[in-house]
């Protein structure tokens, strides 16, 4: 095992893209769907949007231990609170729970998370909470690998008041400029939207996202990459 | 080196019809230096059963210790003898009791105990029964042949050719001790004669065999 | 217990050299329902009989006979609650054992281990006895057996025994029924006829409840549906 | 892993421990017509470069409806589904429920988390429940996922391989117990760490199949006449201890006096 790049004893984790932005009316959280171990894929269609509450869901990114075990302690703290309060925990209490776990635990924690859900005190509010467990009020917030390619991207094509529909096509527009950069994110893009109706589920697959610069069409064999026209695969 | 060759040792143990053996060799040293040619690896449990302790020696005398009060705690509640299987289960418990207590403490506690069992025994029905472990208590059960020791590589070869099923006592008793001593003359850290137990549903023998002193 | 503010034993001699928490102990078992136990030639059997306070009950809700592990089964007489901490304690001790050995415990050990329970709070700090006695049946290497544990942790092996408010009439009519031949399907009908004995109302299969150990080492708790009850009292009459 | 791709505390680790490792395939699961899973595993335990076992069984029973592939340290697998099995079998006595397949992955997860990847086990989660069917991986730090098929250890890869070919939804019994022995072969002849027979346990709903070595692709040869060894051993020293009789002490005649 020369190669450290399938050693399958390594933590396993997420090198990801996870976008959250606003629109008005409500938020739409997207992700892709790769979860590495060192340089295999360890799960090509992995689910790193949680479910929280009925109205906040949370992205997921680095150590998939660490986050699924924050995020799980979350929900359940979310859920005590919801009974205790006797109505729908708000974005704001979901994320500083995550923050706390956050924080006291950041020396022990490699995880990112960005919160997002709808409130119907505040309406639709994003949260990113980065490594060391601070948390960050923002209209629009990215994480994981992949969001270093799409800082430059959302500054400028983020616009103040979108719609759900430009909404939603600007993230999977994102995820999928970030798959196709960045080696450590993959496979689909997974959204949820929530507003005040609820939260609706979507699933890009892969053939369904627009190619980037040098990027190949997806095929079913590798034969097809052959008799492929253009851009050329492979030249000798 | 690694601590398991502090000492040197060679163990196996092999299935035959109605009966099994279990073999050592008889060095004690301490790194290249041979300090006794008379030493114990392989001890009673009761009269068909034994346990044979590879590794640092000073860990498999008090494991032995911590064992032989296990089982005559067994006997007194329960009035009978440790079933070979139920033997091996309680071995494995306590040798894995020390890995947990290791791999959490950022502190150096003790250990796991640096050796590697070799259980050989007869159980109900006189069914032959032998098993080996590794230092924190994995159970390799085999039907044929188990070993252990420096000279386990060796030992791992020497059995694959010469072991067949079904032989007796007598046949079982040439082939292991061959295969014992042949193993052990390609080890620098184990050798200096061979101690061996056959047992029958009716008899122990125990032999102790002549090697090279060098 | 160590430095609790009640570290001191609630259970202390009388100057007579009595018990009286002890004493206490065995009258709530002795004011409880009656059960008993028969070991037969190929098995055990463990009956009890379940009184509801009131027929609001689900009597479905209700069990009186536990299993503690594949092969072993109990029954109380006495306070409900105090039984199921000592089933919890003794299921989770067999568990134990099985995960040092690979074996399943030994009916004595897990009779030894239970009694071993019962004795500690008759001697440790702030806590006080069991209210019950338990009959425990099963069937391992050394065949089929029967035990009774008592409040103050004695345990003694029995042929046949009753416990209970009717522990007096249900022995009498045990000893004169047991036979050393006895085989379970005898003996669960000697268990029917032994509760029916001073049983106040009518006995059905909704008010008793049985279990049985045979030779195939599992124990089944309410073995008999309604209609075998039925069955097995038609033949009673 | 030994050879130095790890940092030199962690090769001294490895070396004090010796852990028996399991390195294998052990794959699975296909949500069958029938609503079943099938679990697969190879039979070869590792000790570095050694084979240590043959033949071990690395399919580990959870509860009846529940079955688990094991792989990393042999030790830690076996303890690990162990313990999780023995809390599984008190919860039914308490429930009087059958075990769900969520509870199994909980209690292992958080067993594992807690000791932040110290202890290696390597997990392929199957079994039947009242939710129906459910395949989880978890990883030694804790992490576990969801999958329609899934594989685990050093034959993974190759075992993966065969699933990503060859997998349709809705497979019948027959056809999944046959992509999993192939997708376990695959590590068996491809990968160094996984070596000798398949074994093969089938959960549908109220029904467990344990198909212990289901194929047989490498069998156990012995030699027919074996060694005569010209030279007999020389022993210095024999001696022979009769075993005590077993004598059935029939009572009769005197009674004993007490």
């Amino acid at each position: 095992m020369e190669n450290a790049s399938v050693d399958v004893n390594q933590p396993h984790s997420m090198g990801t893209t996870i976008i959250g932005v606003t629109y008005n009316g409500g938020v739409v959280l997207a992700a892709d769907s790769r979860t590495s171990t060192g340089m295999y894929v360890a799960n090509r269609a992995s689910d790193k949007i949680t479910q929280l509450t009925d109205n906040v869901y949370v992205c997921r990114s680095g150590s998939a231990a660490d986050s699924q075990i924050v995020s799980d302690y979350v929900r359940y703290f979310l859920h005590q609170h919801t009974i205790q309060l006797g109505q729908p925990a708000t974005v704001k209490v979901a994320a500083n729970l995550a923050r706390l776990l956050s924080y006291n635990n950041k020396d022990r924690l490699q995880t990112g998370l960005i919160v997002g859900g709808w409130d119907k005190y505040e309406g639709g509010k994003i949260y990113g909470i980065p490594l060391g467990g601070t948390v960050l009020e923002q209209p629009f917030a990215i994480g994981g690998s992949g969001s270093t390619y799409l800082y430059g991207f959302f500054d400028q094509a983020w616009k103040e008041g979108m719609t759900q529909e430009e909404a939603e096509k600007l993230v999977v527009t994102a995820v999928s400029l970030a798959i196709a950069r960045d080696g450590a994110s993959g496979g689909v893009v997974r959204t949820v939207t929530i507003n005040k109706d609820g939260a609706t589920r979507k699933f890009y697959p892969c053939d369904s996202l627009q190619l980037w610069h040098e990027e190949l069409e997806p095929v079913n064999s590798l034969l097809d990459v052959m008799s492929a026209s253009s851009p050329v695969p492979m030249v000798s | 080196m690694s601590i398991f060759e502090y000492n040197g040792s060679a163990l196996v143990a092999m299935v035959g019809k109605n009966c099994f053996a279990i073999a050592s060799d008889r060095r004690f040293g301490v790194q290249l230096q041979t300090i006794a040619t008379d030493f114990q690896r392989i001890y009673k449990i009761h009269e068909k059963l034994f346990i044979g302790l590879s590794g640092l020696a000073t860990d498999t005398q008090t494991l032995h210790q911590r064992l032989m009060f296990r089982h005559k705690l067994y006997e007194l509640r329960e009035d009978r003898d440790m079933k070979p299987e139920t033997f091996a289960s309680l071995v494995s418990a306590m040798l894995y009791e020390k890995r947990l207590v290791t791999s959490i403490c950022s502190l150096t506690v003790f250990g796991p105990y640096l050796c590697q069992p070799v259980i050989a025994g007869l159980g109900d029905d006189d069914k032959p029964f032998i098993c080996t472990m590794d230092s924190i208590g994995a159970k390799e059960l085999a039907k044929d042949f188990v070993v252990s020791g420096t000279a386990s590589e060796s030992l791992y070869g020497a059995c694959e050719a010469m072991y067949k099923p079904d032989m007796g006592p007598e046949e079982l008793f040439e082939t292991i001790s061959q295969a014992l001593l042949s193993s052990v003359d390609r080890d620098c850290l184990s050798g200096w004669g061979g101690h061996v137990y056959v047992v029958t549903p009716t008899e122990v023998t125990e032999r102790i065999l002549k090697g090279r002193m060098d | 217990m160590g430095d609790s503010q009640y570290s001191f034993s609630l259970t202390t001699f009388s100057p007579s050299g009595k018990l009286v928490q002890i004493e206490h102990a065995l009258t709530a078992v002795g004011s409880g329902q009656t059960s008993l136990g028969i070991k037969a030639s190929n098995g055990v059997v463990i009956a009890t009989e379940k009184k509801l306070p009131s027929i609001l009950v689900d009597e479905a809700s209700v069990q009186k006979i536990q299993t503690l592990t594949p092969n072993i089964g109990v029954v109380y007489s006495g306070m409900g609650p105090d039984s199921r901490v000592l089933v919890r304690k003794s299921r989770k001790s067999a568990e134990q054992y099985y995960r040092l050995y690979k074996e399943s415990i030994p009916v004595t050990q897990l009779v030894r281990e239970t009694a071993a329970v019962m004795q500690e709070f008759t001697q440790s700090g702030g806590v006080r006895p069991f209210g019950v006695s338990l009959l425990v049946a099963g069937f391992d290497d050394k065949g089929p057996q029967l035990y009774q544990v008592d409040p103050s942790g004695s345990y003694f092996s029995w042929k046949a025994s009753a416990m209970g408010k009717n522990v007096s009439n249900a022995k009498t009519f045990l000893e004169k029924r047991y036979t050393e031949e006895m085989e379970l399907d005898d003996a669960v009908h000697t268990a029917i006829l032994t509760l029916k004995e001073g049983f106040e109302g009518q006995i059905s299969s909704k008010n008793i409840e049985i279990g049985i150990i045979g030779t195939d080492k599992v124990f089944r708790q309410v073995i008999l549906t309604p209609t075998e009850i039925d069955d097995y009292l038609q033949e009673v009459e | 892993m030994e050879n130095g791709s790890c940092n030199e505390t962690f090769n001294v680790f490895l070396a004090l421990h010796r852990p028996l490792s399991i390195h294998s395939n052990r794959s699975t699961c296909l949500f069958l017509n029938m609503d079943g899973v099938i679990l697969g595993a190879d039979t070869r335990a590792t000790e570095g470069p050694i084979v240590a076992d043959k033949n071990c069984e690395k399919i580990h029973y959870m509860a009846p409806n529940i079955y688990c592939c094991g792989a990393g340290t042999a030790a830690d697998t076996e303890a690990v589904t162990d313990m999780v099995s023995s809390q599984l079998k008190l919860h039914r006595y308490h429930t009087g429920r059958e075990s769900r397949v969520v509870t199994s992955l909980t209690l292992l997860k958080s067993h594992l988390f807690s000791y932040q990847g110290h202890v290696s086990a390597a997990l392929v989660l199957g079994g039947v429940d009242v939710t129906g069917p459910h395949l989880h991986t978890i990883y030694p730090h804790g992490s576990t996922d969801t999958l329609p098929y899934a594989t685990m250890g050093s034959g993974s890869l190759a075992a993966m391989a065969m699933f990503e070919s060859k997998y349709r939804e809705g497979m019948s019994k027959d056809e999944g117990i046959k992509l999993v022995a192939e997708a376990i072969l695959s590590g068996v002849f491809n990968d160094l760490g996984s070596g000798s027979n398949v074994d093969i346990c089938v959960i549908t709903k109220g029904n467990t199949e344990y198909l212990r070595n289901h194929l047989s692709p490498n069998p156990r040869t012995y030699p027919q006449k074996g060694y005569s060894f010209s030279k007999k051993t020389e022993v210095l020293l024999t001696k022979i201890t009769p075993l005590r009789e077993i004598v059935q002490v029939i009572e009769g005649g005197e009674a004993m006096e007490e």
